[in-house]
């Protein structure tokens, strides 16, 4: 298993937002995670990453027991978050952020001297050409519409070579059309890097996801392949629930 | 006993007089996010308003009514001319209120030719007790500072007033999508705190005499402690005042001055690290 | 993090439209025009040409002043690479400079060391280990530590300093330390004067150039990242709070070579070297010339110390409101210091991308 | 300009650095008021050597970094022949080194100060510790009481002062109960306060300066420290100072200094020069004693004796001249250098604050010694 | 008659960059209207521009009979235009009750905030939790309560099923159809087939102008509209 999250609880005050939940992923697995609103997926995908602290339970990654790593040393050991907000780094252009995403794992010595620089020029174009971003490669990010920053988030997590990587809620406001593309984007990466993906759209996590978890009010309620999952009968009960 | 007394009474006094005067930075701060380095001159203002009232003859308690009018109406005015334009930037608005400040103190240093005056106070003297002898105007100020407090915090929690600066603070372009007239809140906030650091000035000019540093004096101790007490809120700053008055005038009892002086602000800075929120994290009121 | 960075982000929206909307525009305007033309260079070198004449034309007096302008044009230089390129925002960017002006003042009072070989490596590292210990402090930890929080932690620190420093005997408390022997190299003596002003120059320009150097490198890139938001990068990997610490540190260092620099220059230190006063006067000088740019940092410090030399002599009883109200304007009115006169946002924050130029035909 | 046309050559440069803006822009305000009103006089008498005078005043702003840069404009673009100024110890220590070693001129410094300054080229004209304490002290323990306390602002001027204080106070058969020192700005003095009280001392000899001596007063008054019959006591207290405090806080506070307002009723050149400066600057900065004014005046007077002597304006030969200089004339009466000292010695008078004024109560026999260096 | 929102020939945009170029629309008194395009097509910075976040560069916005381009956002939101933004669209801060009571600002009516807890009962659950840790659905879903609170007489809804879970967007339409028969509601939203459900009447978006509009069906049919739709 790549990445084995167990027993993972995390308590806000009074209210419980996860409470035992758990998550495997094998390598090259892209794996879907849904579930209602507050049923606690970007809880859980904060906790893997190491933006929230759980109150109990155990990550580990790679074999390595990282629940006490900081983000930055989950970074450096492979992982990669795509936050549900978007974030990327506003009045650097869109060139500047692919690549401080990408020379994120550089030494010192390699950032002062820039040693990487040039040889990083043409992955930086790729990217930006393959989420068609590359013709706005010199603006600010903070001119783009909430779509492309998506996009470009997207870019941004992947830049990195992670071996995981975690998607919430990548095609928040994309169009049909584009999220087909945005799934025909993600599929290469499977060669090389497995997959955590919160989504809503139950088309789009069939159409690319290997197996599925669903959470419900904290707790895993079913994981499967997705045939199984449209299977079960619990969780066709809350799609017929109200939130 | 008695003395123990007395000791308490006045270190409460000077915690009182510090609460005083960071209500009005602590409002700014906590509401409008802005560290408003201008603010000790407009406890410098309050005060000289007082001192030219008694000067002119008029009364004095009338020129601590009218202080926090004025220097309300004169934030009002500076809010809708200059710190408008710093909301978006919190380092620059406390370069552009220094800047301000400076203008502010040099004028009235101008004013009053870098002299220190005194201002007698509309009651004067002290209450004896026994043996013991309390100030009677500390002991008003004490008074003072309860109502302020307590009518600043209704006004807050129990009208929209507070709910709508909260929201247009947060978030104004939402707010104003939200109905908010967030220009007008924006002006009055300022001229809110502004008006009670006036207050402030007019209250403390008999205690400390007028001079032009008198503000600037307080400014520091003020931002420290609205940290310690934590940004956000109107209880934090006055909970944060409360605790670094009290302490800068308590622990000269028992250590050298000197030292006691420094340890007030090394305390608050180690504190602030290992409690970013400070004392009462800042939520609601 | 969401919660803090929504709010920042709100800020941000904020500040696109109404009045502000205009003032964009006619930026994205001069942008637009500049497009491919770099204007930094050009000032850089007017600015070094004028510094090279300087002496040449100037009486001995102003010779010694623009010395005394260029020590603080390099004490703004640390300023600004601490905030203008990592956001870190130094309020107490004094307490380096002047406990390196004490460190030296001593050395020289004390035990009678005054070369330069020895003094100037001392106040660099006597800045560097203060910063070190004050930004360790402040900036690592597990909690990341806020602007706001920085900003007045520095402040605070400064403001104890000074404090220390006033009531402390060894270091002459309020008086300060008077006539320390001048600098000197062998046997001679580095006394005010055009020699001193060269000298003074050439470290500007060495340290000038490593600065230059380091912000636009990929490190000066991380550093942009870290400005922009650090909880994000260090989602990356990055070790946000390393880099902070460590640009800290330089700056630090830079500060104490510029402090110590300023001790023998003036020949006597005193408390309100390492107070709030200095340490506001250069966030002032680096706002005023322009953050996040090298040369506003000079511009900045050589203008506000030439208006106020100018001021004082003609306005005698008024100056400093006359100086006020300068700075005020210009805070109002160009957010961005001086130097966006000239400079668009974009070049401005730059750019970091290897063979920038034929990607560029872009729109 | 058309009297000095046939003048033997260019004017004489007087340079005055001293603090016209700041926290005691009063007193610097007032000593360059006076520096205008004595260059005006000795002009109006036919200059020096024939050569008229030029005033040069710059700021020092109570700023010890723009100072420097100023009194740097003063020696190295005005080339002035003599500077005169700074108020504070720590702007004398600032400014001496680019006036007298690197710049090579004449310094004058002429406040009340805490003694030892003992640098060639640089003379004092304000009173030291032994002028203002050697009469005052056992005056204080006549009409005080021998239990003294010492509360002090922390800086060399009051350290080095108590030391001298301490020394004359036990001497004399006093006792000293406490001295403490307090940050410069501290304004809250209950601990203090507290201390004098329950310790029954007698006599407060205080050190503590502005902002923080209002509310110490204050709050010695409020809790009944001159009711019981406490004597408060301080040697910079002068006109200017009385307005910090009501006239009731500071009923019976006791100053020493070289010159109060009162004199112009029995001094007639006091009267004079009294009247001439409210004439010539009626404004509110008042010519005081503790705000470096008659020191001002005196050090002009002396100097121009000096190079009246000397006949000729180098460096070297005024402060031959100026070793010895007398003035028979001077506020508070005459004054002369003590050859080889380059301190004052002049003549002292110990007064008392009656509602709001100073009554002399004291004065010295003929000039006291500076005793420095 | 003139219709309820009338734009005529609208120029704008970002600092220099244009957006919109001569967007026409009208908007009836009643019923939804969905503005269709795909990502940076312009559809956020219209609705910016009808609420008044950004100035109109050119043309006219009128709203009920009256000129509207000039006024400030709060005083058109006063007038009866409710907002619910794409993001950034609830305080942080503050917490779910607070930022209903912001919505409730302007109406006197107390019970309206029950009515629309009725709606969302999760955010019942999260009252006194600040806005910003709600979950991404909770958070529109209290963006739409609050909008509604205001007794809009014309909602602007921009993308307001982002992130929310199935059973919640059938609600959430549920609600939009009823609220259209008596208010008039503009809505962006991706989900084309929720969005031509509460809408009559579609406008698509193209780069910034209109590229084809028309009754909702007769759009849903338009063999063009997916060219439209796709990047
Ligand atoms: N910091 C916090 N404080 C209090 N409650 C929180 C906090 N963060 C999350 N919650 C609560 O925990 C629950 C789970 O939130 P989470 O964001 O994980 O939901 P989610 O499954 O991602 O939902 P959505 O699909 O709507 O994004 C929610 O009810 C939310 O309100
Ligand atoms: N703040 C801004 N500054 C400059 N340009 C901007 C800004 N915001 C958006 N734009 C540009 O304006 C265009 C339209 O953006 P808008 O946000 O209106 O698109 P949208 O239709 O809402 O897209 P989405 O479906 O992705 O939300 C885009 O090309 C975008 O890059
Ligand atoms: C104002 C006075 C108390 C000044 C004091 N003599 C000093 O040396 O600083
Ligand atoms: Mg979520
Ligand atoms: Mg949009």
């Amino acid at each position: 298993m790549l990445l084995e999250a167990a027993g993972i609880k995390k308590v806000f005050g009074k209210l419980t937002a996860l409470d035992g939940a758990a998550l495997n992923v094998g390598e090259n697995e892209f794996h879907g995670l849904i579930g209602p609103n507050g049923s606690g997926k970007s809880t859980l995908m904060k906790c893997i990453a190491g933006a929230e602290v759980p109150t109990q339970g155990k990550v580990s990654f790679v074999n390595t027991d990282i629940t006490a790593f900081t983000p930055t040393e989950r970074a450096r050991a492979g992982m990669s978050l795509k936050f549900q907000i978007t974030s990327v780094l506003p009045s650097l252009t869109l060139y500047d952020n692919i690549l401080l995403a990408l020379q994120a794992q550089s030494s010192l010595f390699d950032l002062v001297f820039s040693r990487t620089r040039g040889a990083l020029h043409d992955q930086v174009m790729t990217m930006l050409t393959q989420f068609r971003l590359a013709d706005r490669a010199f603006d600010a990010a903070a001119a783009l519409s909430h779509g492309q920053q998506q996009w470009l988030e997207i870019a941004m997590a992947l830049a990195g070579k992670p071996k995981l990587l975690l998607l919430d809620e990548p095609t928040g406001g994309m169009s049909l059309e584009e999220r087909r593309v945005t799934g025909e984007l993600l599929q290469p990466i499977k060669r090389h890097c497995s997959l955590v993906i919160v989504e809503h759209d139950l088309d789009f996590i069939r159409d690319i996801c290997d197996r599925l978890t669903v959470l419900d009010q904290g707790k895993v309620l079913a994981s499967g392949t997705v045939s199984e999952i449209q299977a079960n009968t619990s969780v066709q009960e809350i799609y017929l629930r109200r939130a | 006993m008695a003395n123990a007394f007395v000791a308490a009474f006045e270190i409460l006094s000077f915690g009182a007089i510090i609460v005083l005067i960071v209500l009005g930075l602590g409002i700014i701060a906590s509401m409008m996010g802005i560290f408003n380095f201008a603010q000790g001159e407009f406890v410098l203002l309050g005060a000289y308003i007082t001192y030219l009232t008694y000067a002119k003859g008029l009364p004095i308690w009338a020129g601590m009514v009218a202080a926090p009018f004025v220097v309300g109406a004169l934030g009002f005015v500076l809010e809708a001319l200059i710190i408008r334009r710093f909301y978006a930037a919190p380092i620059v608005a406390m370069l552009g209120t220094y800047a301000l400040g400076l203008i502010i103190r040099e004028a009235v240093r101008g004013l009053i030719g870098g002299f220190y005056l005194t201002v007698p106070e509309p009651i004067g003297g002290s209450i004896d007790i026994g043996a013991m002898h309390i100030s009677a105007w500390r002991f008003t100020i004490i008074i003072i500072t309860l109502l302020v407090m307590g009518l600043c915090y209704l006004l807050l929690s129990r009208t929209s007033f507070g709910l709508r600066v909260r929201a247009t603070l947060e978030n104004p372009s939402l707010a104003r999508a939200s109905g908010i007239s967030t220009p007008l809140i924006y002006g009055a906030t300022f001229a809110f705190g502004a008006a009670l650091a006036g207050l402030a000035g007019a209250l403390i000019v008999p205690v400390f005499s007028l001079f032009a540093d008198l503000g600037l004096r307080f400014l520091i101790q003020g931002f420290v402690a609205v940290m310690v007490g934590g940004v956000g809120s109107f209880i934090g700053p006055v909970a944060g005042a409360g605790v670094i008055g009290t302490l800068s005038a308590a622990l000269p009892w028992v250590m050298a001055p000197v030292v006691a002086d420094v340890l007030v602000f090394v305390l608050a800075i180690v504190f602030i690290k290992f409690r970013p929120q400070g004392l009462i994290a800042g939520k609601g009121v | 993090m969401s919660v803090v960075r929504e709010a920042i982000v709100a800020d941000v929206d904020d500040e696109m439209d109404g009045a502000m909307a205009e003032g964009a525009a006619a930026e994205r305007a001069n942008d637009r025009a500049k497009a491919g033309r770099k204007i930094l260079p050009i000032i850089e070198g007017l600015v070094l040409l004028a510094a090279l004449l300087a002496p040449l034309v100037l009486q001995d007096y102003l010779t010694v002043f623009a010395t005394r302008v260029i020590i603080l044009a390099l004490f703004a230089l640390s300023f600004d690479l601490v905030w203008g390129y990592a956001g870190i925002m130094s309020f107490g960017q004094a307490l380096f400079f002047g406990s390196a002006g004490y460190g030296v003042a001593l050395l020289a009072r004390d035990l009678d060391i005054t070369n330069i070989f020895l003094v100037l490596p001392a106040g660099t590292l006597i800045g560097l280990t203060f910063a070190l210990l004050l930004g360790g402090f402040l900036l690592l930890g597990r909690h990341p530590s806020s602007v706001i929080f920085v900003s007045l932690g520095t402040l605070t620190g400064s403001y104890a300093a000074d404090r220390l420093a006033r009531g402390w005997y060894y270091l002459g408390g309020q008086n300060g330390i008077p006539s320390i022997a001048p600098m000197s190299l062998g046997s001679y003596d580095f006394t005010e004067g055009p020699a001193f002003y060269y000298l003074v120059l050439g470290i500007l320009v060495v340290v000038y150039l490593l600065c230059r150097f380091l912000v636009r490198s990929q490190f000066g890139l991380a550093l942009a990242g870290l400005r922009e938001n650090e909880q994000r990068i260090a989602f990356f990997g990055y070790k946000a709070q390393h880099l902070k610490a460590i640009i800290f540190t330089i700056g630090g260092a830079v500060a104490g070579l510029a402090g110590s620099l300023y001790a023998f220059h003036e020949g006597f230190v005193w408390p309100n070297m390492v107070g709030v006063v200095v340490s506001t006067q250069v966030v002032l000088y680096v706002l005023f010339g322009g953050s996040g740019t090298l040369i506003g940092a000079v511009i900045g410090a050589v203008i506000v110390e030439g208006v106020s030399f100018w001021l004082s002599d003609n306005y005698r009883e008024i100056w400093p409101i006359i100086l006020g109200l300068l700075l005020l304007l210009v805070i109002l009115f160009r957010p961005l210091g001086l130097i966006s006169f000239v400079l668009g946002e974009r070049e401005r924050v730059g750019s970091f991308g290897a063979k920038q130029k034929e990607t560029r035909n872009a729109p | 300009p058309a009297p000095w046309a046939n003048a033997a050559e260019a004017p004489i440069k007087v340079g005055i650095a001293t603090d016209l803006t700041g926290p005691i822009a009063y007193a610097g305000n007032a000593d360059a008021n006076v520096a205008k009103m004595v260059i005006k006089e000795i002009n109006a008498a036919g200059g020096l050597l024939g050569r008229p005078l030029e005033l040069y005043i710059e700021d020092t702003a109570s700023n010890e970094s723009v100072a420097v840069g100023n009194v740097r404009k003063l020696i190295q673009r005005d080339k002035v022949d003599m500077v005169l100024g700074g108020i504070t110890s720590s702007m004398r220590n600032a400014i001496k080194d680019p006036i007298v070693a690197r710049g090579k001129t004449l310094y004058i410094y002429p406040q009340l100060y805490e003694g030892k300054e003992c640098t060639p080229y640089l003379f004092c004209t304000g009173p030291t510790p032994a002028q203002q304490c050697d009469e005052f002290i056992p005056w204080l323990i006549k009409n005080g009481g021998k239990k003294f306390a010492l509360p002090s602002a922390n800086y060399v001027w009051p350290h080095t002062l108590n030391v001298y204080a301490r020394k004359v106070i036990e001497s004399n058969g006093g006792e000293v109960v406490f001295e403490e020192y307090y940050p410069l700005d501290q304004v809250d003095f209950s601990a203090t306060v507290n201390r004098i009280i329950s310790n029954k001392v007698d006599v407060v000899f205080n050190t503590v300066i502005p902002p923080g001596v209002g509310p110490f007063f204050k709050q010695l008054y409020e809790a009944g420290f001159l009711k019981n019959g406490g004597r408060l006591a301080c040697v910079y207290y002068d006109e200017n100072t009385l307005n910090i405090n009501q006239a009731a806080e500071i009923e019976g506070l006791a100053s020493c200094l070289d010159y109060f307002k009162v004199l112009t009723k029995e001094n007639p050149f006091d009267a004079k020069i009294q009247a001439a400066y409210e004439r010539d600057f009626p404004g509110n900065f008042l010519f005081a004693a503790g705000s470096a004014a008659t020191g001002t005046y005196r050090g002009l007077k002396l100097w121009e004796a000096a190079v009246k002597e000397a006949g000729k304006i180098d460096r070297e030969s005024v402060a031959a001249a100026l070793d010895h200089a007398k003035i028979a004339e001077g506020p508070g009466g005459p004054a002369e250098m003590v050859p080889g000292k380059r301190h004052c010695k002049m003549k002292m008078y110990t007064a008392v604050a009656k509602s709001g004024n100073y009554e002399i109560v004291g004065r010295s026999n003929g000039l006291v010694d500076p005793k420095e260096c | 008659m003139p219709e309820f929102l009338d734009i005529k020939h609208l120029d704008a945009g970002y600092g220099r960059s244009q957006v919109l170029f001569d967007v026409s629309l009208g908007i009836p008194w009643r019923g939804g209207v969905a503005v269709l395009g795909r990502n940076g097509a312009g559809k956020t910075t219209l609705m910016k521009t009808i609420v008044g976040e950004l100035p109109a560069w050119k043309g006219e916005v009128a709203f009920d009979g009256r000129d509207i381009s000039r006024r400030a956002t709060q005083e058109r939101v006063r007038a009866g235009i409710g907002y619910v933004p794409q993001e950034h669209s609830v305080f942080a801060r503050m917490s779910v009750r607070d930022n209903l009571a912001v919505g409730s600002l302007a109406s006197k009516d107390t019970s309206a905030i029950d009515r629309v807890l009725a709606i969302f009962p999760k955010l019942g659950q999260r009252l006194d939790q600040p806005a910003g840790t709600l979950s991404g659905g909770e958070r529109k879903m209290l963006a739409i309560g609050r909008a509604m609170l205001g007794d809009p007489k014309l909602l602007l809804l921009d993308e307001p099923t982002e992130g929310v879970w199935i059973g919640v967007i059938e609600e959430i339409t549920e609600r939009l159809i009823e609220l259209a028969k008596s208010i008039a509601v503009i809505i962006v939203e991706q989900h084309l087939d929720l969005a031509l459900r509460v809408a009559d009447y579609a406008y698509v978006l193209d780069r910034g102008r209109v590229a084809l509009q028309g009754e909702a069906g007769e759009v849903r049919g338009n063999p063009e509209l997916m060219r439209y739709l796709a990047p």
